[in-house]
């Protein structure tokens, strides 16, 4: 599919957002989902890389995804011009799964904050009373902060102290379930490995539902190759861009 | 005028030269979302083994320039699974079917074809040789003329289809590998498989690949492939699978006049998911332009 | 925090791990007019045979994607020019020069090799084993460990400086080969020399090279370059100068981390001709921004 | 070094001018000099692309190259836009000669007329009486007629007769020889080799000068890799970019 860069601009040091339009089918698009990018003329780089949707509207023909450079992937698609197209396949993957007027925890670690935020939307929409923890390297990462605080109560953490509260997200979500084990029936995340195991640890033993977003490199994005798998309770491996991104929390080993 | 597209191969009747790498098209589920797989000249799935198999661990890919690295390690359903799930539902395409079959052992090699050929879902074998021999200190059956020639007599006797041997890349002499494999009764061989490389990553100073090495594959490896493939095409009357960055027509074309008769397609479907039938659609078109009228008519012109 | 450059190899004092590869660089006349060639850690100069030799018919190098083929086939003055012009002009530099040394038979190796030590205008020999040996029906004196052996026992025998072998990576199994080099008394390894390619002009329906095939160099090579550079050093002690596709500061690093301890720079020199003196000043750079002291400190660190 | 794009045309179907500026050595140009020229990002492609000087105006610090489309490369550099920026090294080679007050006589065909352009500006500024035979495939790949006629008496062939003389130039030089054999004291030629063998064959026992411009395919370009020889009468061969491209008529073998 060919999109059109109708935006960009970088939300903080190496943060990029981007808007994108043109044909694309906005209405499937689940929360948590990816598309599958082709960078560079399609000669210099044989993989495509796999960015999550960060929102979608469809009235507007817009689909926004946020990247953190990282390599000469991310490199290139921060360079591309508004204006510019991008051959993209998706949506990608499966993702998560709402319910309606629940107590929902969503959890966000860095570059993993994005694909949240469709959720955060829709979960609002869906009469959900939403807890939105955030967390950061440093205070000059932040982004999306006022973003998310349209959708629910956002407490936000820096290793740096910087702003918010110093430290992880992890430990504002123990205060939290020490005082009240059941104060959310489903939770979400995504972010660092550490991080989503730190909170897979702090919910497992909790009746709560909800999911967890997961990252490998990929090659083909659409389950042909078998190169991004993960281990789950399942016998045979998952592949993470058809089975998941997002698994259930007590499906995953992580 | 309209150019004839089909080729024999090894008793298989294609209907174009052009068909995805085993390892790069899962069993064609996935793809069949993009196309209809009609489309394609045939299909060779993913490396079958007697039991399912996970593979190594990740990561298991990664972009090199002009390439990736992989280390999938066969991850796959295993034998009974293949048969139950994915061969019926490949029968409802009208293209032959090529099951690449794994293994470790001689044993496992002759059950896999042997169930294979049984269950009347496949058209062809395609014998991945690039595997660790287990019974012989873990080096490839691919690389010992003596070794290669043992496994390929054992799985005759339970071949009833046609049998193609996929040759690695990583050996001295292709050529005495090739004229092993003739001799030993292949219907067909198919070159090549993956180099063998390795990425470091700088910044954790340790290789990408969970594994250390994995197989190249994609444009950097194309050069290695036509001159293997001309080389065996020089000393082999079985005709030749070429393999190895094909991403475009032309590059069809140079495998075929470098003695090819037929083509897989492998990293260049990750670039590009419509990639197998722009490639077919695109031949045709150079075909027409230029007069060919059929594949034979070139093919090892440039030997 | 300057970083400490210098880098000892096989006995070679060299102020920085960077030099050209051999027959990239010809004798160093044509880079000295864009920088001074005291900035390399050393100069590979180009194959020396015997005799002068005009090397293959042209074309003899043509691009492909992520490198190049040539077929240049050893051209070169010979020893008694190489001696009476070329090394004498390069003792201006401070640095030291590798000869590369190619031969067609034991004796042609050990005259040039013994005519090149008596000289005294040579700091190191890297021999050349990818060469055919017309001895033994043209078979490279590089790819059986036994035919190895016997060539690298004579030259040891007149060889009195560093001995270098320089090895071809088209063999089944790089370790074997550099064990046996390192048996027969090699004082280090240079890998790996180009792998064997071929391109086809399509609208010609010839091979694009006079000679058809050629050696493929650049990025393309660089993960099998990485792969047995890693392998070789696990197993042998003697050093390893990296070679293959080489660009940049961060490709010097990561064959460091491979294992080697210092790098030949080949194809890059005709993309860049300052490719050598950018790769060292970056080099420096990187090593300074990391805190590395010497490259000793991360030789070998992904191992 | 690097220079910027100053004008670029298209001069005939797929063939294109370039006029670029910036620091370059422009006083040093001998004709017949090439320019190796970076393609690409310097990624894509390891090898540079060798393309004649065709004028060198150094008053205007500007170099003028004509290219034809065969391939990625020069497909890359018509591509390049005006402002963009050039990485070339140059000038390379070994020239043509020129002598005051010959008779001269210039022969190109088809993409080897523009590097005699800039001989045929300084023949005629030293004064030669000056024949320029160009040859073409096709009437519609002809370029530079009108220009080249400003130093000389311009003869144009055609293979297929739309434009000038129907044939080969050689026939038109073959047949002024016949009438006068010291016609002309120089021959300068540069075009395919069938051609330039034809004139080589044609005055190789008369006594003129002059030289004949050769190509092949180049790696290093400067004489390092040996990739680029030719044979001569000399013993050892001879590298077309340092050694040439433009060589004695008596000493190549074509
Ligand atoms: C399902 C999914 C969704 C993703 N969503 C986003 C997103 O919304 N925003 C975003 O910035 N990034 C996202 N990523 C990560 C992104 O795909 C990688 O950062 C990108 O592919 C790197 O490409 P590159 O060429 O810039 O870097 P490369 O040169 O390829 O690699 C540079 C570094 O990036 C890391 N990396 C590379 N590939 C991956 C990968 N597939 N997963 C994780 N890390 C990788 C490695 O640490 C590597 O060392 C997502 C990954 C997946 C699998
Ligand atoms: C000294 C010299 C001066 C030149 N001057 C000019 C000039 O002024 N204008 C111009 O248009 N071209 C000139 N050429 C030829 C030009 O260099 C090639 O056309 C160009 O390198 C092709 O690059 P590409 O990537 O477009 O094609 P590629 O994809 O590299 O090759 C396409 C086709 O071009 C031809 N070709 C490739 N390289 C060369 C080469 N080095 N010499 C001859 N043919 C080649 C081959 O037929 C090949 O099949 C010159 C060549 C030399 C050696
Ligand atoms: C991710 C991946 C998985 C592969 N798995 C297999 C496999 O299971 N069996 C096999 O014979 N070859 C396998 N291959 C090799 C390909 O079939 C093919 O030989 C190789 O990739 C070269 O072709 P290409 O350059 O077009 O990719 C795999 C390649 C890739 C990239
Ligand atoms: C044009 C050319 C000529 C070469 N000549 C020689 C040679 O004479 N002797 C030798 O040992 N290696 C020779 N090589 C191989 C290089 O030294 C080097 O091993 C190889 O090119 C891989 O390095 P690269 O990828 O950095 O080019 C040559 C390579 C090229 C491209
Ligand atoms: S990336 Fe290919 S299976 Fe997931
Ligand atoms: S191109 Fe390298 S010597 Fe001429």
């Amino acid at each position: 599919m060919k999109v059109k860069i109708s935006d960009k601009k970088e939300l903080a040091s190496g943060i990029w957002q981007m808007d994108v339009s043109g044909d694309f089918p906005y209405t499937e698009v689940q929360p948590g989902q990816f598309v599958h990018i082709q960078v560079g003329d399609g000669h210099d780089h044989v993989l495509r890389r796999p960015i999550s949707i960060a929102e979608v509207n469809p009235e507007q023909s817009r689909l926004t995804i946020v990247f953190r450079i990282v390599g000469e992937g991310t490199e290139w698609l921060a360079q591309q011009s508004v204006g510019n197209v991008l051959d993209v396949i998706g949506p990608l993957g499966n993702g998560f799964k709402s319910v309606k007027n629940a107590r929902s925890l969503i959890v966000g670690g860095g570059i993993g904050i994005p694909p949240l935020y469709e959720l955060a939307k829709r979960l609002k929409v869906e009469g959900n009373k939403v807890d939105i923890f955030l967390g950061f390297r440093r205070g000059d990462e932040v982004f999306w902060k006022e973003r998310f605080a349209k959708f629910g109560n956002v407490q936000l953490y820096t290793e740096d102290g910087a702003l918010g509260t110093k430290g992880f997200v992890t430990s504002g979500i123990e205060a939290r379930l020490i005082e009240n084990p059941k104060l959310w029936d489903y939770v979400y995340a995504c972010g660092p490995r550490g991080m989503l195991k730190a909170v897979q640890e702090l919910i497992m033993d909790l009746p709560v539902g909800g999911g967890v977003s997961l990252e490998e490199r990929m090659a083909c994005g659409v389950g042909a190759c078998y190169g991004c798998t993960c281990e789950t309770t399942a016998e045979e491996s998952k592949r993470i861009c058809v089975d998941g991104p997002v698994f259930d929390w007590r499906e995953v080993k992580l | 005028m309209k150019p004839n597209m089909c080729v024999d191969f090894a008793g298989l009747k294609l209907k174009n030269p052009v068909m995805p790498a085993s390892g790069c098209f899962g069993f064609g589920r996935e793809y069949a979302n993009f196309y209809d797989l009609s489309k394609l000249g045939a299909i060779v799935v993913k490396a079958t083994t007697s039991q399912p198999r996970k593979g190594n661990p990740t990561p298991r890919v990664t972009e090199v320039r002009g390439g990736m690295l992989n280390s999938i390690g066969l991850a796959n359903p295993g034998v009974d699974r293949v048969i139950a799930d994915e061969l019926p539902w490949l029968q409802q395409f009208d293209i032959p079917v090529i099951v690449n079959v794994a293994g470790e052992t001689i044993e496992e090699y002759c059950t896999v074809v042997d169930r294979i050929c049984q269950s009347g879902l496949a058209h062809a074998i395609e014998l991945n040789v690039s595997c660790p021999n287990v019974q012989q200190g873990g080096l490839s059956f691919g690389v010992d003329p003596k070794v290669l020639g043992e496994l390929l007599e054992a799985v005759r006797r339970v071949c009833t289809l046609p049998l193609i041997v996929k040759l690695s890349p990583n050996v001295t002499d292709i050529v005495e590998i090739a004229k092993a494999a003739e001799d030993a009764g292949a219907d067909g061989l198919s070159l090549i498989n993956t180099l063998i490389g390795m990425k470091i990553d700088i910044n954790r100073r340790r290789p990408v690949l969970a594994r250390g090495s994995g197989g190249l594959s994609g444009p950097a490896i194309k050069p290695v492939a036509i001159h293997m493939v001309y080389q065996v095409a020089k000393a082999v009357k079985i005709p030749i699978l070429g393999i190895g960055g094909i991403n475009t027509a032309e590059d069809v074309i140079e495998f075929v006049m470098a003695g090819a008769a037929a083509v897989e397609v492998g990293t260049a479907n990750f670039t590009n998911p419509f990639a197998c039938p722009e490639i077919i659609a695109d031949l045709e078109k150079y075909m027409s332009k230029r007069g060919i009228k059929n594949l034979e008519e070139i093919r090892g012109c440039a030997l």
